[in-house]
């Protein structure tokens, strides 16, 4: 899609320090959030970062816990990278990019502990809350980790937990919200020309040496991290990939989800 | 509020919609794109196209190849939807598919294909409708050659009543579910499926609403067309 | 498979009132119907419509029932085409085709009510009988939804009940038969040169201007309906097809199901 | 009934087949096409072919590709078989389709396909010779240069004697099964698969047994295919 | 892989009554056998035939009875040809070699009584041991079947039933081994020129003209048999295939087996 | 044994690794292959190509196509490990493929494939360090051209401690496991996942750890690789 005189062209204004759109190298692009976007979900949220469009949607459903946590409910994150959002996506089960998508932002949630799975035993060992997380892509113009893993964090603030009557959920009628401990927010940082931006956009992501997802929490550690794409980091640019993460969420925290 | 002789479950009349919305250029990467509404229920659809035919063996040297999905996000339905083709999402695709390849000028593509999908995000009945219509929108949206724009509701008969855009105990109470796609311009009916016992005569009412209701639909998609290229032509004012 | 110059004769021909066969527009082929053609089936019939057959087979096993349905058995219709019947249907998982045609024969079934399912249930909310109608196709030579339609209407009549004890299934012993009460029949109806014919051959399938297919019962109400292919109805079109099929539908009723 | 020292569960001697039909020519799309009936086990195959190889890289330059599938009709067995393959449907699919492959004259469709499917409409053991039986007279029907048919029945092994054509009860309390598929003229096995416990010398008299019994399934396929010819041949005289 | 000049001079020399590796037509290529080669399985083997390698593992796994032998354990044989192992083999689910494998290899265990099933249940109807025999092939320098069923064997005489507190397999500590009441041995003969011969290499399997497996025990009686590959075998032949499959038999069990 | 203020379950000091162990020329059908071992935890990898790649649309016209899949074997793992592909495994098959593809010379071999398979035969915690070094050096026994080996370790954080080469009782009680692949003539890392609660310092500490204990696999790396090619010139020579 994108012409290696295009390339070139990105390469050379990021080689004067800025960027095609004009952004500073660690700055978002506008972050535009929405929650409570559809219906029949127990917790949504539209994200925007610039032209790039994720709708995160959570289903709170009844199954069996895992027998290892047996009064733990289950927490699963999947992505669809439908084909509506790019020319190349395609239909069918999720390919290794929405794996690794969904696994990313799985990890930033689960290992964060932002949920305490406990509270969502029903009888231990025998029923508890199964948690969906669904991250649908409409519009891909880079950077989806970021806007999923925000979408997600969004989502989660908006769901509720629905009545029980025996083993049937009264859709529509709610016990109380689901509480988050902290917000794993992801920041991804990816290295063109030797520097490091934030929040690539498409024609970005097809110039980038590499790629770091940092999740940071509200204490300011990390819980997740995953290098993908190819190219390798020295071990100092990924501490400046750290801080600059740190900064990003804390950020990202502050203005949209109330820290 | 429970169905009397004169109003529905939800107020509405017996030949009333729910709100309807209708939107145009919602997905930057496409080539197209369209939004539809019917209360809760919203479709999003996307065009890409034409483009190259894969796998080559399905290219039609006399006419476009058209491709079409109708998939429900996991999280638009009560109980969550599994993600992945479905029996019942693999005979909407089909009649839908059917619906916009009458339409499209397939011959002015050959060997090519032209890709439409279509999303629903929140389901309360009609979703076909809504993905049709969103489609359609999506299609003209990309400059797609078409003789007209498919426009779709559905009719219902509910407590042996006949009413127009079935929603929510109507859809799961209903005796029967009649959703249609029209062509105002050839007062042709290009989709058509109907569940559910209705006599001959029953049958003529219905469809006769049905019409009256894609008219209305159809008046929606136009306005958003209209609007998305008057935002164009001023764009080009402006320059 | 067929010439643009095939087609064309068989428009030809049709534009000057007769079809390629010699029939009329609303004439079937010869229809044969043979029941108990399976052994291993609790019921089964082959239908022959000209040169199409297909054989359905109906197996009644125990299963759970759908939870918003506990006390009613389960009915459950798949259509096999298989690549013996055809150069153009292709070995594995149904396709569209075998999908729609399986969903509308279903529907005739379950939307007439002709199976009463809640005398199918077994011990509520747990076991109940699942009626599994298979239409497997042995030659396409055009409709095969009218020839599915009837070989299962054929079939289910044929059926009878097996013997239970405890969970365990006597084959060959019957406890009465599946009684049926209505008799679903599809006809459909196609446009050629704006004429409208029924029970088009394979030949004729090719050069149809859409299609429609009506589901009567006994009553001469419809229960189901598909538009299919690509082509329009005018609303008038639609009615005569309606006439069309409950005339075709009470005449197969009286001549090969004894109403 | 039981089986006895002289007789079967079914009444029949041990040396005796159950009633076999063979026939051609049912099936009008195809190429070729034919059934065969042991009892109540019936098989209906068709062939397809020589075609163009799908995928291509499939083809070889130097013979007919051959494609075979067994398949059991959903209601063919007592418990309905789930549809799909199996993996003993693909195992009986591989050794019928190798024992097919070794009669066609493959190298007179150089790239191309050999299509054979065959149905199991009704099972009641033996169902891969059934299948193998029929599949070799559509082949026959279909022109397909061969140098003679595969004629193809079982022996087992039940209550200690050496039975032709196991049925019924023999099938699930036998402690042998041992189809073979066999070509008279060249008194060569193609086909060959065995299960249970068999000392050298049982085997010899169950092998022998079971060529006597191919011999007679192979004039039953000779005599459908002279049939359907003779027909053939007086239609063009009635022409 | 193997060009026809190749395969021509395969048959030439064994036309002299050779083999190229300077083999008698009746002699195994040395056979390497390491048992406990798994620290994770309850068994495991590794043989090498030549240069043909194959790891053979037994997970012991608690499962339900299959309903018609409720009292018995069930025995699953599963082959992966991995992509590893040959340019030939592909990636994705077990295609019809891979099967035809498993289930030979499944039948000379079975049929041949080996392992008492019956030993194996836990409680009748309900928890029962599911015995997992994987073979994973390495390196694929022909025969893959005789080398599979030796390290089948070799591998379920090495294998340990583990220790069951409640429904938790106590992974690591065992209660006994898995009795072995015979030794099932494959020994498969093929034809090249009209001459029987065992153990064919890669190369040799490429000229072949007919395989056939025969599965042999301890008191030399046959408990499974696969004639494989495109080509025929007379009578006579196969009665040959017959004896040379004892003695090998005997020979393998006689000299690994310590019978 | 317990996890003391000096030692780890297993007895190792912090900063210790299991037993290492590297091989190559494993797998006679492949160009190259390769063996790696961290304890219990063993791997094994092998390499076919250059290649043409199938299916065609996949070649690029500028490089290689680099394939590479992870597979554990059903029985490497305490519970049975269900063949195919799982998320997990499509994952890891991912990153392990990008570290790899950064090294490969892959300009070199415009419009082919390169394949690596790498099957897990035993696991104890860090499979794909295993994994990756195993392919790095069936790569290099395969003559393909490479800046560098990758070389691949893991570090953990155990109650409070970072230490080496998780294994055991560490994996699974364990709060961070911090998998990394280096490559040491550039300093630079080409595979890195992290899960669980870390702060900034202990991360660096991490690190750096893991860095020298990814140095010490290059070695063995190394010398398994000067090893074969060893025994390569003596053939040579004796020749």
């Amino acid at each position: 899609m994108i012409t290696e005189i295009d390339k070139n062209y990105i390469r050379e204004i990021i080689n004067t320090g800025k960027r095609a759109d004009g952004r500073e190298f660690y700055q978002f692009r506008d972050i535009e959030i929405k929650k409570g976007v559809v219906k029949n979900a127990e917790g949504s949220a539209m994200v925007k970062l610039g032209n790039t469009e994720v709708i995160v949607g959570v289903k709170m459903e009844i199954g069996e816990p895992f027998p290892d946590t047996p009064d733990e409910g289950v927490l699963m994150v999947n992505a669809e990278l439908t084909p509506m959002a790019s020319p190349e996506f395609e239909s069918g089960p999720p390919d290794e990019n929405a794996i690794e998508l969904a696994r990313v932002v799985d990890r930033g949630v689960r290992e964060s502990k932002a949920i305490d799975l406990k509270k969502l035993c029903i009888t231990p060992g025998e029923k508890v809350w199964i948690v969906y997380v669904d991250i649908h892509v409409i519009n891909d113009d880079g950077n989806l980790m970021d806007a999923s893993s925000i979408a997600t964090a969004a989502a989660l603030q908006d769901t509720k937990i629905p009545k029980l009557e025996g083993d049937e959920i009264k859709r529509g009628e709610y016990v109380g919200n689901l509480e988050l401990r902290t917000i794993p927010i992801a920041c991804t940082v990816v290295k063109i020309n030797d520097n490091l931006l934030v929040d690539p956009d498409y024609e970005e992501e097809s110039v980038t040496e590499g790629k770091i997802t940092i999740v940071t929490i509200s204490d300011e550690s990390l819980c997740a991290m995953q290098k993908s794409g190819i190219g390798g980091f020295a071990p100092e640019e990924i501490y400046k990939a750290i801080d600059i993460s740190i900064e990003q969420g804390n950020k990202i925290r502050k203005k949209y989800f109330g820290e | 509020m429970r169905m009397s002789e004169e109003k529905r479950f939800d107020g509405r009349k017996f030949d009333e919609m729910r709100e309807l919305e209708a939107k145009a250029n919602l997905v930057e990467r496409a080539n197209g794109s369209g939004y539809f509404r019917f209360g809760d229920t919203r479709a999003i659809a996307a065009v890409y196209g034409p483009v190259e035919t894969h796998p080559r063996h399905l290219a039609d040297p006399r006419r476009a190849f058209i491709k079409f999905r109708y998939n429900m996000a996991p999280f638009s339905t009560k109980d969550r939807n599994r993600p992945g083709p479905s029996r019942r999402s693999v005979e909407i695709s089909k009649v839908i598919k059917e619906a916009l390849s009458a339409v499209i000028e397939r011959e002015e593509f050959p060997r090519a294909s032209i890709e439409i999908y279509a999303e629903i995000l929140d389901a309360n009945a009609s979703t076909r409708c809504a993905a049709l219509n969103a489609a359609s929108i999506a299609l003209a949206h990309a400059g797609i050659p078409m003789r007209d724009l498919v426009a779709s509701c559905s009719v219902g008969k509910v407590n042996g009543q006949i009413v127009l855009d079935v929603a929510g105990e109507e859809d799961t109470e209903g005796e029967v579910d009649l959703p249609i796609g029209y062509v105002p311009s050839e007062n042709k009916i290009h989709l058509l499926q109907m569940d559910g016992i209705i006599t001959k005569e029953e049958f003529k009412k219905a469809l006769e609403l049905a019409i009256k209701g894609c008219k209305v639909v159809y008046q929606k998609q136009v306005e958003a067309l209209k609007e998305i290229f008057k935002t164009y032509e001023n764009e080009e004012v402006g320059e």
